[in-house]
């Protein structure tokens, strides 16, 4: 056992996930020696060589490309793309290969990939560095979407997703990359993918949350234990495709439910939860949904992140009003 | 026209010239199917030959009964590969079963050399997946129908080759306005700086739907687009087989041997419609067209063939009745297959199905919603 | 006055939004001579000539970005993307630049352009000739997503999306190019951006649809009539930003809510109209919320593609059940 | 490295060539700062060449100055340029003011030449949008933060100029690193079968964060990569402001005059850390690092203007201060700007915003959520 920050606890699964199996490569801009913008890839070069850590050129489109190649031919490439604002000239070869490989060829060829990338808001950062656009990987049919929002789960879904025979979109929130330490045993054991984390039970309201705005989310079910309202937490974890199960259970139990995320609100993937509640828990719905999110703006630069992220306070405002709701 | 634009004002002032290059080019049986000299010694042995020959007939038949078959409705949009057999064919003929052809829609001509069954292309352009369930190269990839997007594919197969030490080649056929694309470029970038077993066999067939080449780049070749990416670039008449199968060869030698890549621009000519859906009348002169006829490579070939009195009436007459049988039989095997179940839909989607997904399944197989 | 196909109905606004604005540009692959796979810019080489209709190199990204140039500089460039499924390597550069653009420089650049693609399934075209992608733009804040269901629509809308000062990507339904003709009038009229059309007035139930998928919905309208379910058609038609009043609207005087969309279910734009009636609508809905889509599947090849797109008996029996929901 | 490299076999088989390059090279003002023969004549003119010198100064004191800042926590990360002033400098003296200039994140030098203010970019880098609200040149574009993707903007502006018939042109600066992706040969290619007005600079410091060139790309030079678009393509010394300020002249000027693209790939080092955020020690030796500063563009130059008599010590002294004044008025403007109302995120979202958002706007304006 080991204290770890979540960063920490990436490069632990990455080296874990090398070191038990050959086929796992590691690769993209400036992972190599200096070992990612964010460290998550420090040591794996000097351990694994650089047949393993592969530094590639200035790329995205190859770089996911060349995965979907490797993944084809039994590798499973983990490719690190800088930061989500430069994931994009990716999404073509997520949505028209790596995706549908598997299904074009009836089983025959497969794409066990996974790609990593920071996302998120929140460490004063140039334009593009900000990104929470987890949703448009989420409406992709053939492929997982997942977002670690603490140490041991970020270890334990990592594992899973380079596991994972099907392409796994792995988004990390820089804002928790270095926000807490855990003890994490480095025991390769994996957390299931496709299924949320209840973080907090509680009978009065559900909030549903995943990556860094999970950090408020705990906040706000401590501020609202002190009003005397207690709230039940869930880390949605994986994004796509969703665990609602154990949602609808948690609201059918509270009645009541607020989705929180970092993404904007239009048509991110908190619209999918509401929705398939409206679908399919109506009935037990006392109260209104109501979704905390990100404005549908661009994200601003630095000087008004914070205006633009959810705040803790926002998650109590809302989670008030549909606990009073009449 | 843009090659060495600078040179004569660069000489003129005597400039320090810090890189140099050349474009060769590359024919051995002319147009008229004479045999040009210092051809390769395969060029006179007719057990290579003549199959490189068979293989552009069945492949010539197979295109004209798919035509055939859209028209008829019994087939859905489909884009021949009449006028090029011989660069699928020759490039095909130099790989082992072990390397892996990655390629756009047009490589009938290929694939099938390959082994991908007659039957398998038409289920595959008839709209069913089950046709890129290749029986016979199995690790080949399906064709990539956004353009230039399986050149980066072919890159990371290399890799991988590589990474095993493995004496394999990623062969990849991609199309003249493929060569416009980003993907292309950043493959041929990365084929460069990490030395891989990659060929890149550009098929300038002229034309990309109603864009000339002249209107898609200002290079004077498609091969020196290979200096941007630090590899040889080479041009060859694509409508010579012996040319075909000769540098390929040499190319695929070189990936297999530690050489790295290479890139072949394969002149030739794409003589029907785009596809089935394409009116080419719209964009092209007919005067155009036929002139390309006089190009034909399986003409070329026959004659060369018949001059070397390994080819005779009746053996063409043969073998146009067995490929039309082959066709034929194949036609037969797709129109018999039944359409794929609505919930095969869900069959290959993910290794297994999530939990999430399973009452979408059902509700398909139960049909409607 | 003359009876034109949609397809027919959009040569005619192009012409006329390059005829009254010498701004407007098309550009795109084959739409010169060839006049577009689908003949949508035929004539238009003819009569405005080759500098005012740009047949391109085969290079989406470029397409995109030199639109994003000729757009700050004041053209109203329209980019043809020949299928939806080859729009996605545009992707990057409609969110990092198109719709960033003057939010970054404080409105001194803008980018008022179009990108103009055919969409959907239905018309047993080969593979990536079938995609309904639109939650991915519409998640893409600064831009607008119009899809047009209709000649007279596609005529208004698309010349109101030329006359926009921002980006609109104009997604239009194949399968209805040549699925019927109408009356349309050359005038030059604009129809609103951001709003829905009432296709048909109703009591008991609030369809929503957009695009091809109008088609089977109107269908349905009319074999619930005969059953006596009387129904309100709505076409979004802007899918983002969403007139979500009018919808509420509907749904206050319905109390009861079909969507119908040919994407996939999840994180589809279904889910956000849906997510937004949960949040403001709840009290006025007497039945649970159903959406009709495809599946989550990747758009099948042409032999399953009927199966994989929401019919009209879809619709009527969820309208059925949301009637009869006690 | 992989320049020409069939050549050799290619003559050995006489092998017909049927395209030429080659790629030259250009200094006028060598490191030590001697002026090499048949040097331009503006390099003669002290009217000319001290404006150049005093705007590489104020450009090293400003970017100091900004890590300085960024060190105390006053302003975000932090891209310096130092050490490749004389590129920026040089190819912004040649451009008009009616010129479009669109470039990366590290191009203050010709940014602050061009009139963006000292304080815009303070604002920017310190995190406010208001910083790319230029007040100087109008539209010119803001940085382009992800690489490359500048270069089609570019070529769409070049496209306005030749639709319009305007005698302007696009100057387009990007880095090594982004000479490797798609983007960047996506444009290169239509500039050149357009025939547009654009001018590629292509500044190779050597690295792309901890990528040295060796490890982007297996072209012996990046300029030879122009030969894939079918236009000119050069290299130079681009710690030389005069070669810098003659070649793209040159290029300019060609482009103006209906004459076309070129690229100019521009031999210079990134002096200093990728960023603020970044520490190359991790990736390069100390060695590398103090042999680039022996070619410093800043001595050289001063070094050649002092020995012609244009400059002594106190024009110096007295520059230092001139600048050095000049920034601390606007780190004062820059701190003494109040940060933007929250709500502000929505006044230029769209030229209108749709009613659809208003309640965001006004939930904004009113605090939290
Ligand atoms: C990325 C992308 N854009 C557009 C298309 C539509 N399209 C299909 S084939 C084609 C022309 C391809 O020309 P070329 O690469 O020369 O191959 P050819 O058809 O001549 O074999 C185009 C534009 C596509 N398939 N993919
Ligand atoms: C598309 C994209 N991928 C990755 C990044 C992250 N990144 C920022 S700068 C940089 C290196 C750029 O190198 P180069 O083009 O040589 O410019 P330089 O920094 O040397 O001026 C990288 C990889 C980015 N900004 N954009
Ligand atoms: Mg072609
Ligand atoms: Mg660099």
């Amino acid at each position: 056992m080991s204290e770890v920050t979540m960063v920490g606890a990436i490069t632990m699964a990455l080296a874990r996930a090398m070191a038990d199996d050959e086929r796992v490569l590691v690769l993209g801009e400036d992972v190599g020696r200096n070992g990612g913008v964010f460290r998550a890839t420090e040591g794996l070069l000097e351990r694994f060589g650089g047949e393993r850590v592969m530094d590639t050129p200035l790329a995205e489109t190859v770089i996911a490309g060349m995965s979907v190649g490797l993944a084809a031919q039994g590798f499973r490439p983990v490719a690190e793309f800088q930061f989500m604002g430069f994931i994009y000239p990716a999404l073509d070869q997520l949505i028209c290969h790596a995706s549908r490989l598997r299904n074009r060829t009836r089983g025959r060829l497969s794409c066990p990939l996974v790609f990593r990338s920071p996302m998120g808001a929140g460490i004063h950062a140039p334009e593009h560095h900000s990104e929470s656009t987890e949703a448009l990987f989420a409406h992709i049919p053939g492929m997982r979407v997942v977002v670690p929002s603490s140490p041991s789960r970020a270890y334990g879904l990592l594992l899973a997703a380079i596991a994972d025979p099907d392409p796994v979109v792995f988004l990390e929130p820089t804002r928790l990359y270095r926000a807490h330490k855990e003890e994490v045993n480095d025991n390769g054991e994996k957390l299931p993918l496709d299924s949320c984390f209840v973080l907090r039970e509680g009978r009065n309201v559900t909030l549903v949350a995943w990556g860094a705005v999970i950090k408020e989310t705990l906040e706000a079910a401590q501020d609202l234990a002190e009003e005397g309202i207690d709230a039940e937490v869930i880390d949605l974890a994986t994004v796509s495709p969703i665990d609602f199960e154990t949602i609808l259970a948690s609201v059918e139990k509270t009645g009541r439910l607020v989705i929180i995320h970092e993404a904007p609100r239009n048509c991110g993937v908190g619209a999918e939860i509401a929705a398939r509640i409206a679908e399919r828990g109506l009935l037990s719905l006392q109260a209104p949904i109501e979704r905390v999110t990100a404005y549908d703006t661009v994200v601003p630069l630095p000087k008004l992140e914070n205006a633009y992220m959810p705040q803790a306070k926002d998650i109590v405002e809302a989670a008030r009003r549909v606990v009073t709701f009449q | 026209m843009n090659d060495n634009p600078d040179k004569a004002s660069a000489q003129a002032r005597k400039e320090k010239i810090v890189a140099e290059f050349e474009i060769p080019y590359r024919q051995y049986l002319d147009a008229s199917g004479r045999l040009l000299g210092d051809a390769p010694a395969f060029a006179n042995n007719r057990e290579i030959v003549l199959p490189l020959y068979r293989a552009t007939m069945l492949t010539r038949i197979f295109d004209n009964k798919a035509i055939a078959l859209q028209r008829t409705g019994q087939l859905g949009t489909y884009p021949s590969c009449i006028g090029q057999e011989a660069v699928g064919v020759g490039y095909a003929s130099v790989m082992t079963d072990k390397d892996v052809m990655l390629t756009t829609y047009r490589e009938q001509a290929a694939q099938i050399w390959r082994g991908v069954t007659l039957a398998e292309l038409l289920l595959y352009w008839g709209g069913d997946e089950r046709g890129c369930d290749y029986k016979g190269p199995r690790e080949d990839f399906p064709v990539a129908v956004p353009i230039a997007t399986q050149v980066p594919h072919a890159v990371g197969v290399a890799t991988a080759f590589k990474l095993r030490h493995e004496p394999r080649v990623a062969v990849c056929a991609l199309g003249d306005g493929a060569t416009s694309k980003g993907d292309f470029y950043e493959a041929l970038n990365l084929a460069g700086v990490w030395q891989l077993p990659v060929v890149f066999v550009v098929i300038n067939n002229h034309w990309a739907i109603s864009m000339p080449v002249a209107k898609q780049t200002a290079t004077k070749t498609l091969a020196q687009k290979a200096i941007a990416g630090g590899i040889p670039g080479i041009q060859i008449d694509g409508n010579d087989v012996i040319a075909v199968r000769e540098v390929v060869g040499e190319a695929i030698a070189r990936a297999r041997n530690g050489g790295g890549p290479s890139l072949i621009e394969a002149l030739t000519y794409r003589m029907r419609d785009h596809t089935t859906a394409d009116d080419a009348t719209r964009y092209r002169r007919e005067e155009e067209v036929s002139a390309a006829w006089k190009t034909d490579p399986i003409v070329r070939l026959r004659t060369y063939i018949g001059a070397n009195g390994w080819w005779s009436k009746e053996d063409e007459e043969q073998l146009v009745i067995e490929c039309k049988d082959k066709v034929e039989a194949a036609v037969a095997e797709y129109l018999a297959t039944p359409p794929p179940e609505p919930q095969s839909m869900f069959d290959h989607l993910f290794e297994t199905l999530p939990a999430s997904l399973e009452w979408q399944r059902k509700k398909l197989a139960g049909g409607g919603k």
